[in-house]
C-alpha cells in the first residue's frame, strides 16, 4: 500500500473516531459510536499491516496475538465494580505504548540523526507516556487495594520530586544534543517513572477517580507526542480528541467536588480522613436512633414517590440488583421510583448509571441532580443506599465544612429519608453528616445488600 | 520532520483538540464511564507505530521495545473497546427488552 | 504540492469542517443574519493569496490580477466585519441603555 | 518573516476565527465574537505583509485602500432591509478574489509545471468561485430589483445548461494537460460565469435567501480549494468554517420552507406566483371586510397579552421602529408585548431579528416558533404585521398545499387576530390565506408603516 493510501485510511480513521465520539452523545446511538470506533481502529490496523515498510509478520503476529487474549480476557472477567482499576491499568499500557514507540524512533537502527522537531516530541512522549504508566499503576493498586488508600506525604518525598523534575529537565537537553543515546533515554524514562509513582502515591485514595480522569488526558497527550514524533497525523488527531475528553472529564468531577484540580492533585485531601473518620464515628453514634428494615419498608409502601439515592455503599455492597428488585416491588404496589444521580456519587464518573444500568434499570429514570432536586420537596420518601458525602447538608449551609458550596442532593427535603449504611462512619471527605441526625431520618444499619433483601421481602408481603 | 511539517502537524492538533471539546462536551454524565474507557481504547492508535516499529525487521533493543509497544498496545485497544461494548449493551438491554412488548 | 502533502491539507479540511459544523450548529436563530455576513467577512481570507501575488513584483497580467484580486477581497473583509458590527451593535445597545439603570 | 514564523501566524488566525464563531452563539458575546475573527483577519494580513517574498509595497497599498474605502463606504450607508443583496454582493466578490488567485497560480511566471495536485483545486478555485461571482451578481440585481425577480425559464436554457457543464469539464480536462494555458483558463471562468448566471435566473427572486445561502457556502468551498492549490492551511480552515456555515443556513431555511434545496435550485417555485398572485387577489377580496385603525386600536388596549407577527412586509414598509413605539405604548397601558419570530420570516435568515434589533427590542422578548407557539391560545391578540406565508393555516390542514407541513405561527388561535397588509394579494408562495377570512380576523389595509403610525397615536389617546 503506498504511503498516500496508508494515510488516506488513517484519515478515515480518525473521522472514524470523530463520529464514534459524536454518537456516544445519547445511550442509544452509543453502542453503535463504539462500534464506530473499533471500525476506525481496524481501517488504521489493517492500512498499517498492509504497508510496504512491513517487511516481517512474525513479531506482529506475536505481538498481536497475545495483546488481544490478554485484552479480551480482561474485558471479559472484570467485575462492573472494578471498572475503574481496569480503566486505570489500560490507561497506563497505552501510555507505555506511546513512550515505547516514541523512544524506538530515535534509537532504531537507520534512523538519521533527528532534529530538535523530532526530538523535543520524543522527550515528552517519553516523558508523559511512562508518568502515566507508573501513574496508573499505583492508582491501581489503590483502587485494588493491593496498597493502602491514603494519600502518602513526606518532606523527602517532596525533595526528591524536586530532584526528578530537575533530572528529567537536564535529561531532555541532554537528548537534543544527543537525540539517539539509549542511556539519555532510559534516563529520562526512569526519571518520569519516579514522577509518576510520587506524583500518584501522594494523593488519597478516594481521590483516584479524578486521578485517572487526568491520567486518561495524559495517555492521549502522550499519543499526540508520539504522533509528532513520527509525523503521523492519525496519531496527532485520536491523541488530542483523549486528551480533550480527558480535560473535561476532570474539569467535570473537580466542580462536582467542589475543589480545583490543583488541590485533589497536590493538597493530599483523603490524608487525614482515616483519623476524622474514627473521631467522627465516636461522637456521632449515639445521637442517632437505628431502625428495622420492617419499619423501613411500612414507610416505603406507603409513599407515592420514592426517589433513591445510590452512592459508593451501592458499589461496595453490589447492592444495585437488590435495589432493581426493590424497586419493581414498590411499583407494583403503585410507587413512582425514580433515581437521584450526582455526578460524582461513587468512586468514578458515571459509576452509578453504569452499576444501575448492569441491573437494567432504565436510563430515563436516572436523573441529574438539576432534574430531581426540585422534587425532593414532593416525594415521601427519599432511600439514601450508601451515599453520604453527596447528600450532606453542610455543603449548603456550614461556610467553614471542607465541602462547603459542592452541590449536594437535597435528600434532606423529602418526607422521610431513609438511609442504610453500616456504621456511623463518615464517607470519602470524612465529615460528619447531620442529616443522619435529623428527626426525619431512618438509619438502618447494615451491610446495603443485606438490608435491601430484606426490605423486598417485607414490601412483597405488605 | 521539517520545521514546517511542524507548524502542519501543529494545525491538525489544535483543529482535533477543538473537535474534541464540541464532541466531549455533548456526552451525557450517564456515559461518562463508558466514555473513558472507550476513549481510552482510541488512544491505543500508537498501535500503528508500535506495529511499524514491529514489522520493520529490526534486530536486538528496537525489535523487543517494538514487541513490547505491541502487545501493550493491543491489550489497550482490544481491551477498551471490549469493555466499552459491554458496558454500553447494559444500558441498551432494558430498552431492547421493551421494544419486545411495546414496538417502542 | 506533494501527493503527501495534499492528504495532509485534506486532514486539515475535514477537521476544519466538524469544527465548523460544531460551533455554528449552535448559532442562534436571532443571529443568522450576522452570521452570515460575519462568516462571509472570513472567506475574504483569500485575501492573504492575493497579497502574495499583488506583492510578488509580477508585470503583466499577473499584475493586473492579482490587483484585482486584493481590491475584491480587500471589500469582502473590510465591509463584511463592519457591517457585521454595525448589525451586532444594534443587539447590544439595548442591553447597554438597560446596563445604565439596573447594572444588569 | 520566515515560513515558520508566517505559517504560525496563521494557524493563530485560523485559531481566532474559530473563537469567534464560537462567541457568536450568543448575542452577548457576538460582537466580540466578530471583534475576534477580525484580529485573527488583521494578524493573518500583518503577517503575510511581513513575509520575505513580498518585495512591493505600491500595488498593496493601492489595492488595500482602495478595496478599504469601498468596502467601509458600503458597510455604512447600506440600509438594513438591504443587507440581503449586500451580503449577496459581498459573497460574490470574496468568490472572485478567490478564482483571481487561484488561477493566478498556474499562470504566474515562474510558476513550474504544476501536477494534478495544483490543477485540480485551482479548476475548482477557478469554477466555483466564478460560478458563485456571478449566481451573486444575478441575486443582487433581483433583490434591488434591477431586474425582474421573477424565474426565468425555457427549454434554451436548459440546453446552454447542459452545454456549459459540458465545456466546463472538458477545460478541467484540457487545464490537467495543458496547466498553464491562460486561454483554457479564461473558457473555464467563462463557462462557470455563465453557469452562475444560468443556475440563479432560473430561480425566483423569493427564492433568493436560500441562493445567498448556498452561494454563501460556495465562497467558502472556492476559498478551500485555492488554499489546497496555495497549499495554504489558514485558507482551507477559513473556507471550510465558511462552508459549512453555509450548508447549515441553507438547511435550516429549506427546512422552514419545508422545500428540499434540489426543489429550490430547480423547481422554479417562485416562476408562476404573479400569475396564481391576481387570481387570487380578485378571488379573495370580496369575502373580507377591512377594519379602521381605531378599531383595531380598541382591541389592542384591551388585551393583556399581544403577540406581534412581523413578516417581510415589515420589512418593506420599514416599520420596525413604529412597532416597537406601539409595543412600547401598550406597554405603557401594562399590556404585555411579545414577538413570534418565524425562521424563515422576511427574505433571510433572521431577517426579522435583524430589523427589530435595529429598533432596539429586546432581544428576550424575540420567541421562536416552539416557544411561542402554545402561547398563543392565551394571546388576546396576535398583531400581524406584513406576514402572511408564515401564518397560513393552510399548512397544517390542506395536504394538497403546496406550504403543506411548513411549520407556521399558530396566529389563528389568538383571541383576535388583526393582520396590517396593503391588499388582499398573497405573499412569496403565491397562495390564498384563510386566515383573513376568519371571523375572528380584522384586517386593516394600508402600507404597514402608515396603519401603525395610526395606531400609535390611537393607543396613545386611549
Ligand atoms: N464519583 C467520582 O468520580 C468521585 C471521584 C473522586 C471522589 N469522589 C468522592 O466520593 C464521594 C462520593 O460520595 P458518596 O455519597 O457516593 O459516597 P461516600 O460519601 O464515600 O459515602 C459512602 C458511604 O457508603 C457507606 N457504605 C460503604 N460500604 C457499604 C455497604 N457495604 N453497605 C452500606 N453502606 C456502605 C459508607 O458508610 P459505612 O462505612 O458506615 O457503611 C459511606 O459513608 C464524594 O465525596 C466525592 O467527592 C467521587
Ligand atoms: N426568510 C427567509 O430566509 C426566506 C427565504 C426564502 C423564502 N422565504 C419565503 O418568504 C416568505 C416569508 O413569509 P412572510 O410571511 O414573512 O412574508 P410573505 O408571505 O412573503 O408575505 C408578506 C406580506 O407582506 C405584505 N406587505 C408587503 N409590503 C407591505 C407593506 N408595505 N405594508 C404592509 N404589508 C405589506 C404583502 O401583502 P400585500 O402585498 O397585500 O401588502 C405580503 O402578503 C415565506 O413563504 C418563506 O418561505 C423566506
Amino acid at each position: 500500500m503506498s504511503t498516500v493510501a496508508l494515510e488516506l485510511s488513517y484519515l478515515a480513521a480518525a473521522v472514524l473516531f470523530i463520529l464514534g465520539l459524536r454518537q456516544l452523545s445519547s445511550p442509544k446511538t452509543a453502542p453503535k459510536g463504539n462500534a464506530t470506533a473499533a471500525a476506525g481502529m481496524l481501517i488504521a490496523v489493517a492500512a498499517t499491516l498492509l504497508h510496504q515498510e512491513i517487511v516481517g509478520y512474525a513479531d506482529i503476529l506475536i505481538g498481536v496475538l497475545v495483546g488481544s487474549a490478554i485484552g479480551a480476557l480482561l474485558a471479559a472477567r472484570i467485575q462492573m465494580t472494578a471498572m475503574p482499576q481496569l480503566v486505570a491499568l489500560f490507561n497506563g499500557l497505552g501510555g507505555a505504548a506511546s513512550a515505547l514507540v516514541a523512544g524506538t524512533e530515535v534509537i532504531r537502527p537507520g534512523t538519521v540523526l533527528p532534529g530538535p522537531a523530532v526530538v523535543v516530541p520524543v522527550a515528552l512522549g517519553v516523558l508523559i507516556g511512562t508518568m502515566t504508566l507508573t501513574g496508573s499503576l499505583v492508582a491501581f493498586a489503590k483502587l485494588q487495594e493491593l496498597v493502602p488508600g491514603g494519600a502518602i506525604r513526606s518532606r523527602l518525598l517532596q525533595v526528591i520530586n524536586v530532584l526528578m523534575v530537575a533530572t528529567a529537565l537536564v535529561l531532555c537537553g541532554a537528548l537534543l544534543a544527543q537525540p539517539s543515546s539509549l542511556w539519555v533515554l532510559a534516563g529520562l524514562a526512569l526519571a518520569a517513572g519516579v514522577l509518576g509513582v510520587l506524583g500518584v502515591v501522594g494523593i488519597g485514595g478516594a481521590d483516584m477517580p479524578v486521578v485517572i480522569a487526568f491520567l486518561n488526558a495524559l495517555s492521549g497527550l502522550a499519543a499526540s507526542a508520539t504522533g509528532f514524533a513520527l509525523g503521523n497525523d492519525v496519531l496527532i488527531v485520536s491523541g488530542s480528541l483523549v486528551g480533550a475528553s480527558g480535560v473535561i472529564l476532570t474539569q467535570i468531577m473537580c466542580k462536582g467536588m467542589n475543589r480545583s484540580l490543583g488541590n485533589v492533585l497536590f493538597s493530599g485531601f483523603g490524608a487525614g480522613s482515616g483519623a476524622a473518620a474514627g473521631a467522627a464515628a465516636a461522637g456521632g453514634a449515639a445521637a442517632v436512633r437505628g431502625y428495622s428494615p420492617e419499619e423501613a419498608a411500612m414507610v416505603l409502601t406507603g409513599g407515592q414517590l420514592v426517589i433513591i439515592v445510590p452512592g459508593y455503599g451501592l458499589a461496595v455492597a453490589q447492592a444495585q440488583h437488590t435495589v432493581r428488585q426493590l424497586a419493581d416491588e414498590l411499583e407494583k404496589k403503585g410507587v413512582e421510583v425514580l433515581y437521584a444521580i450526582h455526578p460524582v456519587a461513587g468512586r468514578m464518573p458515571g459509576h452509578m448509571n453504569v452499576l444501575l444500568a448492569e441491573a437494567d434499570v432504565d436510563y430515563e429514570k436516572l436523573k441529574d441532580l438539576d432534574e430531581i432536586n426540585p422534587m425532593f420537596p414532593q416525594a415521601d420518601v427519599a432511600l439514601v443506599v450508601g451515599a453520604n458525602d453527596v447528600v450532606n447538608p453542610l455543603a449548603r449551609s456550614d461556610n467553614s465544612s471542607p465541602i462547603h458550596g459542592m452541590p449536594i442532593l437535597d435528600a434532606d427535603k423529602a418526607g422521610t429519608c431513609i438511609v442504610l449504611k453500616r456504621s456511623m462512619r463518615p464517607g470519602f471527605s470524612g465529615i460528619d453528616n447531620p442529616l443522619y441526625a435529623m428527626d426525619r431520618t431512618m438509619m438502618v444499619f447494615g451491610d446495603a445488600k443485606d438490608t435491601l433483601v430484606e426490605l423486598v421481602s417485607q414490601v412483597k408481603q405488605a | 520532520m521539517s520545521p514546517e511539517a511542524l507548524v502542519g502537524a501543529l494545525t491538525v492538533f489544535v483543529l482535533a483538540v477543538f473537535v474534541g471539546f464540541e464532541v466531549i462536551g455533548r456526552v451525557p454524565p450517564t456515559l461518562h464511564t463508558p466514555l473513558m474507557s472507550g476513549s481510552n481504547a482510541i488512544s491505543g492508535i500508537t498501535i500503528v507505530g508500535a506495529l511499524l516499529v514491529s514489522g520493520a525487521g529490526f534486530g536486538g533493543l528496537a525489535r523487543w521495545l517494538g514487541m513490547a509497544a505491541l502487545i501493550l498496545a493491543t491489550i489497550n485497544v482490544v481491551g477498551g473497546f471490549l469493555v466499552t461494548q459491554r458496558m454500553l449493551r447494559m444500558f441498551t438491554a432494558r430498552q431492547r427488552g421493551r421494544g419486545k412488548g411495546t414496538k417502542s
